[in-house]
């Protein structure tokens, strides 16, 4: 049979061209050219000290502020490939259940210093709220067959109302040092704790996808459903799979908002961070068609825009502009 | 005496990452004839095709049209040179209509707007001239993809051009088919066309060609007049090596299967609202099963409904004597079906995942999600059929899609192979395979059989079936109509019982 | 050969169109029924649909477009805000005309159209983040232009803003005097808007391609359609209609502020898909996007005929209808394509 | 058409705008209010206030609309206010403009307007009958007042100025305010300034940011409660000291329930409060017009101030939101 001429297996591209083939170029090159462009505005802002047995600087607070973000988008990067859309409740779905988790600790109180509940018990119900709202978007995408943003667009206006229905209305804060702890920076740890959830949930949900099958099945859903059926995937459960998943990560993210500001603001918790969760899986060279998916290109487009934005942030860039870039 | 030339091609080179796909090509046509261009999957047709046509740049050489230099850049300016392209996978819009799809692009207009009326009109005549029975107001999806096939030629021959494509315009018809086709070319060959025309079937090229050319691995080969290339060292040309007749195939088959045991299929009145009526069946160990029938008479819709494709909604299953509930594909695997689908874009490849993703699919699905495959048993399940299918791919991890046509049917059939089944279904395995290629599936389903797998086989070619089946149902407008064995299969009692009039006996 | 000739049947997307037609009829009627007493079934409360929602359905014109393409636009809102900002400030601190304004919305919308067009036709840059950029932009530079409230006091405009067309027939009010029904030109360029779209899409190549190129670009291509520039020119119109449909709008809310029509783009492509659009491209109808809005203005205008749900259940209540509305959309739709 | 049988038998008397009495058995007015949305603690006691004060047990019959922060639905719905042949209309706007066109309409329907929380700037101020709502010109003014008492003969104050929604009414009063003390006394400085978007969150995440570049920082001049919890959780985990007993002075405004209770701990200097109080003042305006007077035009409500030195228990416990 004839050779074909294909390139022998021991020869190697050319290194640049191997590097800029990858990809993950494109998102951490945009990472480099922002960070580079602080480093040239603000040269401090690679500063580092530590202070009170903790890390302390921009960087710091770029990782630390990033994390609900990187959780978010880690979700979205699972919605997307294997729906081919997203889902835009994940802000919503943050609110209702920082709602929850401050609804059981305060039992019902508007402001209270001790817990009424266990902790543990709060972060329960608010998990399972949340892969409630994720089991219903996944409802309807998956078995109804509602184009994804549309099917999430109705916990998206909903989600917020559920939320201030389960806090009647006001914010509940719950100033209790137990709470606050999750959300800020511990003596000792280095870094403020919301990354190590950020670290957590990535090393998690890239671990289940190693372990188990469910990443090849997501992208092969995601690629070709009919051939996919015909293979024996049942795409209508691995689409659902993603949503509840995405709902749960969606609902971790809440949980640490909330436990940074130790109170369930209804209006603002994960206020327009769906879009920013899309543009982190963009950003991080997926495609929003759905099909192939790079957890570690998202995390980085998600690092890649609290970047910016503490950027902004440290050049003191007049908030009207902010939003130009 | 010779034609004029009207397209040269000289020195085409083009690669692809970790692919040279043409190297030094040159191809030239004259007016009025009629050139085939052969070779195996993955030698380079295709994507001679495409750079002649703008669809990819290539990398060195030259186009003259009418003896002219020109530069082609994209579909578009190939249409307004004169080029029309059939392409080797269906490129219409699925969401138009039929008419939208064979006018898109050149639609009738009166004062400046759409005249559906007349778009309508001239669509009919063209079906009506093509025989293709359809409403042209009907959207594409609705069609089969024979139909789609048979409305891409129409489209392609309808538009003014001198130079007409056809890349592989036949796999998917069947020989009336072929025969109104042919009648086409010729007809425009008379009017001075030159047609190039891509295929893996043999007869066609000795039917309507006037040259040959070559190609073997991305290199020309060579350019022969038909008359003077005889059949073998054609196919010993396109291989590199002589080539063993298919007639030694017959020899090998099977004797009658194993009917004391419980049969591994046994269909009892299912049917599938709307596609196929009712019908009994029953597949024995070691038996290859043939469905014959004209196209669109349910071949693929009675086999989807076995294997849960398109679930049953009379009739029971029963599968190795017990009866089943087959409610889903997987349903069907789990109890050791496997289908390989007709419509490969649609049905088969995962277009994005590798060669290695795509073979391991169905058996890692089959073994489920918390038991998933190591990557070293995934490579080297891979490597095992892409060595014994002689898949022709830069790499394991090259994506399905960049891979030639055959080859991706390649892949699809060591993907169901390798979750070895009891029954294996097979919907055109042979569509758009090179002739070695197919003589090696048929060879291999023989193989399967002898070692203890049923088949079934469904293909266009009845010749390609009465070598590889020990019994053949044949199939019309949906409904079974008879089963032939032993002495009774040749092919004109199948041709009669296709045709009806005669009770074939089951 | 058998013939094999189908009766001719209603397409997949014609039925869509119908159902969500009769949905809306459905409800409205419902509506009526229910809240007689209150208003509702009065003929003006039907003509505040298109009032109120004038700019919104020329933009989700434009949105349909873009989606039928396979592409979306979700810098809509920002193009709204900054149009109205720039005609409030033009008026207002500079004293141009409102003829100049007018040209300054199409401007904006026009130079949106452009930029996004290229980057998305021209570059192969995903939609999403060409015109999330835009939205970002928009924003920003509605913010730049000013981040006072301007409003708009301009007589010409007030004048456009309020001049009321009345109609042959109307209601008596309370008092038993009556009033007839009136609308506003926005109306009128609105319904003309999606009556040119529609011809556009059904009646001219251009239209044709667009749909072609949602079905599956790569066919498109290789079907010899020019791709890139029939996207190019999809943008352009959208951004348009953008810039028009924002001029609309100013007309209706007399203002320009940095805050203005925020989340608009939701609501645009809500109503494109409520109307049949797919966001995978290939189906949609600018007809079908007319009901999308106007099943959506139903559904608050009910919530605020009842008028006792508390803030948040109103929330709940809005998509509570709009879920029950789409579910049933899809059941119906899919229903009918088993039969098939 | 077809429509015109709606005319409603039974409430066919209704009331005329001067002849209907207070005490009119089953006659209700019908009082459409256009609420912005519930987008914070002031806001849901603002729309509580109303509910509690038009109950049917007071004679009134309250048809409440939530806009969702969004004007186009709020013109929306006062238009269907109008088709609904409401009393009066009260209208808390998302947006100081762009009012003409709907209120042209609803005067043309001859119901009067009523406007509550934020003004409205429109070409004829016919447009509506009566305002009632903050001074919050007057609240930066009067922190400003405060901290020129405070930091009399101070050489150098260094303000952060945490900002709120841009181009919210709240937002240009307050800022007005600062702006103007920052222009009188010349030793006043404003090192940095952006918005916290009225959120806890957003106020942290500014702070935080700010308190890296500048160690001097004096004041923080927050323009809600929530950015103030926000720059203080900030300011601690700097590990600096702030409030009564520490370097950096924090001023608030609103003083809601939990504003005041870290008044009251001393965390927050001075709060100025925004009274949402609203409904009382409205209703007196609707009876003087149902009795045939004419209500004053602008009415503001009475706003107090809160000190960290003077405030007590007893001022934050009477506090119900
Ligand atoms: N887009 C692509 N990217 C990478 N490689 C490609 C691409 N298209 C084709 N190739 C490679 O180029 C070679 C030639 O492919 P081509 O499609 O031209 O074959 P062919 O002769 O048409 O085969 P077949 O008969 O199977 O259709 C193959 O090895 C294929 O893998
Ligand atoms: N020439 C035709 N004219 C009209 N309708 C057709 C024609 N050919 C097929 N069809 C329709 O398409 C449907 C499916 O055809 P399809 O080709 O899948 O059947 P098939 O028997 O599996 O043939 P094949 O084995 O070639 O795929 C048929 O039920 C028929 O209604
Ligand atoms: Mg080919
Ligand atoms: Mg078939």
């Amino acid at each position: 049979m004839p050779e074909a001429k294909l390139t022998p297996p021991g020869q190697k591209k050319p290194l640049w061209r191997r590097i800029a083939g990858h990809h993950l170029f494109l998102p951490l090159l945009c990472l480099v050219i922002v960070l580079l462009s602080n480093l040239i505005k603000t040269p401090d802002f690679f500063a580092i000290t530590i202070q009170n047995g903790m890390l302390r600087g921009y960087v710091i607070d770029v990782v630390n502020r990033a994390s609900e973000l990187v959780i978010l988008a880690v979700g979205m990067t699972l919605v997307t490939a294997a729906s081919g859309g997203q889902d835009i409740s994940v802000g919503a779905v943050m609110a209702v259940s920082a709602a929850v988790c401050c609804q059981v600790l305060s039992g019902g109180e508007v402001s209270v210093t001790t817990f009424s509940n266990p902790l543990i018990l709060a972060v329960l119900a608010a998990l399972l709220a949340s892969a409630l709202c994720g089991a219903f978007n996944g409802f309807l995408v998956a078995k109804m067959h509602i184009q994804p943003m549309v099917a999430t667009l109705i916990l998206y206006t909903a989600g917020r109302g559920i939320a201030q229905l389960v806090t009647n209305g006001q914010i509940t804060y719950v100033r209790v040092d137990a709470y606050k702890m999750w959300g800020s920076a511990l003596p000792g740890l280095l870094f403020p704790v919301p990354v190590f959830f950020a670290i957590a949930v990535v090393l998690i949900v890239s671990l289940v996808i190693k372990k188990t099958a469910l990443g090849l099945y997501i992208e092969s859903v995601g690629i070709n459903g009919n051939a996919s059926r015909l293979v024996g995937l049942n795409g209508t459960k691995i689409k659902w799979i993603t949503y509840i998943i995405c709902g749960i990560l969606a609902g971790i993210a809440g949980f640490v908002s909330s436990a940074r500001i130790y109170s369930a603001d209804a209006n603002n918790i994960g206020l327009n961070l769906e879009m920013d969760a899309i543009l982190a899986v963009a950003l991080g060279g997926n495609i929003l068609g759905g099909g192939k998916f790079s957890l570690a290109g998202s995390v980085i487009g998600a690092y890649t825009i609290q970047a910016l934005t503490t950027t902004l942030y440290a050049m003191n860039v007049s908030s009207d502009q902010l939003p130009v870039y | 005496m010779e034609n004029k030339i009207v397209l040269s091609m000289q020195g085409v080179c083009k690669a692809f990452p970790g692919v040279r796909a043409l190297q030094d090509v040159s191809f030239t046509l004259r007016h009025g004839e009629i050139h085939a261009l052969m070779g195996e999957n993955g030698a380079g047709k295709s994507t001679l095709i495409k750079v002649l046509t703008g669809v990819y740049e290539m990398d060195e050489g030259e186009i003259l049209l009418d003896g002219h230099p020109v530069s082609i850049h994209s579909p578009q300016q190939a249409q307004t040179l004169g080029i029309s392209t059939v392409y080797q996978e269906i490129t219409l819009c699925p969401n138009l209509t039929v008419a939208e799809n064979l006018f898109i692009g050149r639609e009738p207009r009166r004062a400046g707007f759409i005249d559906w009326q007349t778009m309508n009109r001239k669509s009919d005549e063209l079906l009506e001239k093509l025989d293709i029975h359809i409403q042209p107001t009907q959207q594409l999806d609705t069609c089969s993809i024979a139909l789609q096939q048979m409305i891409a030629i129409a489209r392609a021959v309808d538009m003014q051009c001198q130079v007409l494509i056809l890349d592989e315009p036949t796999s998917s018809l069947d020989d009336d088919e072929v025969a109104k086709l042919f009648d086409l070319m010729r007809r425009l060959k008379e009017q001075g066309v030159g047609i190039i025309f891509v295929t893996h079937f043999l007869e066609q090229v000795y039917e309507v060609s006037d040259r040959i050319t070559v190609l073997r691995g991305g290199e020309l080969v060579g350019e022969y007049n038909t008359s003077e290339l005889p059949r073998l060292q054609l196919v010993a040309k396109m291989m590199g090596k002589d080539f063993d007749d298919l007639a030694e195939i017959k020899s090998t088959r099977t004797g009658n299967p194993d009917t004391g045991r419980p049969p591994v299929v046994e269909a009892k009145g299912v049917g599938h609202r709307g596609t196929v009526k009712p019908y009994d069946l029953e597949v024995h160990k070691g038996e290859v099963i043939g469905l014959t029938g004209l196209l669109g008479s349910g071949r693929s819709e009675l086999v989807r409904t076995l294997y849960g494709a398109d679930k049953a909604d009379t009739g029971t299953l029963k599968i190795g004597g017990k009866q089943i509930k087959v409610n889903t594909p997987l349903d069907a695997m789990k109890h050791g079906l496997a289908y390989l689908p007709e419509d490969r874009k649609n049905d088969g490849i995962i277009a994005d995942l590798s060669v290695r993703e795509n073979i391991i699919l169905a058996l890692q699905a089959k073994r489920g999600m918390f038991k998933p495959m190591s990557r070293r048993e995934m490579e080297e399940f891979a490597d095992k059929y892409i060595d014994m299918l002689q898949i022709k791919t830069a790499s394991r991890e090259t994506p399905i899609k960049s891979l030639s046509g055959g080859n991706q049917q390649k892949v699809i059939i060591a993907r169901w192979l390798l979750t070895n089944p009891d029954f294996l279904i097979l919907d055109e395995p042979t569509r758009g395979i090179d002739i070695g290629t197919k003589t090696e599936i048929q060879k291999l389903v023989l193989r399967l059989a002898d070692q203890g797998m049923s088949v079934a086989f469904i293909s266009s070619e009845i010749e390609e079936m009465l070598r590889t089946c020990s019994r053949m149902v044949v199939m019309r407008d949906g409904r079974k109509v008879g089963e032939l064995s032993g002495d009774d299969l040749t092919q004109e009692r199948i041709m009669k019982t296709i045709a009806g009039g005669e009770k074939a006996h089951a | 050969m058998k013939t094999l000739k189908r009766p001719r049947s209603l397409s997949a997307t014609g039925f869509l169109l119908i159902v969500t037609i009769g949905l809306f009829v459905l409800m409205y009627a419902a509506g009526m029924l229910a809240f007689s007493g209150q208003g509702f079934a009065k003929p003006q409360m039907f003509l505040n649909l298109f009032i109120s929602n004038a700019g919104l359905i020329v933009i989700s014109c434009g949105m349909t477009l873009v989606m039928i393409t396979g592409g979306i636009d979700i810098s809509v809102g920002s193009v709204t805000a900054l149009v109205c900002m720039v005609v409030a400030y033009q008026m207002e601190r500079n004293g141009a005309s409102a003829f100049t304004a007018i040209l300054f919305a199409l401007g904006i919308g026009l130079a949106f159209g452009i930029v996004q067009g290229f980057l998305v036709a021209y570059l192969d840059i995903q939609p999403f983040i060409v015109s999330l950029a835009g939205l970002f932009f928009g924003r920003g530079m509605t913010a730049i232009v000013s981040t006072d409230m301007i409003s708009i006091k301009n007589e010409t405009f007030l004048a456009w803003a309020k001049y009321q067309i009345y109609l042959p027939f109307g209601s008596n009010n309370k008092k038993g005097i009556y009033q007839p029904a009136y609308i506003y030109p926005t109306v009128i360029v609105a319904l003309l808007v999606v009556l040119f779209i529609f011809i556009l899409l059904r009646y001219t190549k251009f239209g044709r391609k667009v749909y072609a190129i949602g079905g599956n670009q790569q066919s498109a291509l290789m079907m010899g359609l020019n791709v890139r520039r029939t996207k190019f020119e999809a943008y352009l119109l959208d951004g348009f209609l953008a810039g028009l449909g924002g001029f609309l709008f100013a007309l209706n809310s007399c203002a320009g502020f940095v805050e203005q029509a925020k989340g608009l783009e939701m609501d645009a492509i809500s109503s494109s898909v409520i109307g049949g659009t797919l966001l995978s491209g290939g189906v949609g109808n600018p007809i079908g996007t007319l009901f999308g809005v106007l099943i959506k203005g139903t559904i608050s205008s009910l919530i605020t005929t009842q008028g006792t749900l508390s803030s948040w259940w109103v929330r709940i209540a809005l998509s509570a209808l709009l879920c029950f509305f789409i579910v049933l959309q899809s059941i119906i739709t899919s229903r009918k394509q088993k039969q098939r | 058409g077809g429509a015109a049988s709606s005319t409603p038998a039974a409430s066919s008397a209704a009331p005329a705008a001067s002849t209907a009495s207070t005490t009119g058995g089953n006659d209700l007015i019908v009082v459409g209010f256009s609420q912005v949305g519930a987008e914070s603690d002031w806001r849901t006691a603002n729309t509580e206030s109303m509910k509690s004060t038009f109950t049917e047990a007071n004679g009134y019959k309250l048809i409440f609309d939530d806009a969702q922060q969004k004007q186009e639905n709020q013109i929306t719905a006062i238009r269907n206010f109008i088709q609904q042949e409401v009393d009066y209309i009260v209208l808390a706007p998302v947006t100081e403009t762009g009012w003409d066109t709907v209120l042209q309409e609803a005067k043309d329907a001859g119901i009067p307007v009523i406007i509550v929380d934020r003004m409205i700037d429109v070409s004829d101020d016919s447009l509506f009958t009566a305002w009632v709502g903050s001074d919050f010109r007057a609240e930066g003014d009067k922190a400003v007042a405060w901290m020129e008492e405070k930091f009399a003969g101070v050489d150098q104050l260094n303000i952060v100025h945490i900002q709120g929604t841009i181009g919210s009414s709240a937002q240009i009063g307050r800022t007005d305010g600062l702006n103007a003390g920052v222009e009188k006394n010349s030793n006043w400085k404003i090192i940095a300034q952006q918005t916290g978007e009225f959120t806890q969150a957003k106020g942290q995440e500014v702070m935080e940011s700010v308190l890296k570049q500048y160690d001097d920082i004096d004041v923080v001049y927050c323009e809600n409660d929530n950015e103030a919890f926000g720059a203080i959780d900030a300011i601690e985990a700097a590990g600096k000291t702030y409030g009564v007993n520490g370097d950096i002075t924090v001023i608030s405004f609103d003083a809601t329930h939990a504003g005041l209770t870290d008044t009251l701990a001393g965390k927050i200097n001075f709060n100025v409060e925004c009274n949402p109080l609203h409904g009382p003042r409205v209703e007196k305006i609707i009876q003087q017009l149902e009795k045939g007077e004419t209500p004053d035009k602008l009415a503001y409500v009475d706003e107090e101030t809160f000190d960290a030195t003077t405030i007590t228990q007893a001022i934050v416990d009477a506090r119900a939101y």
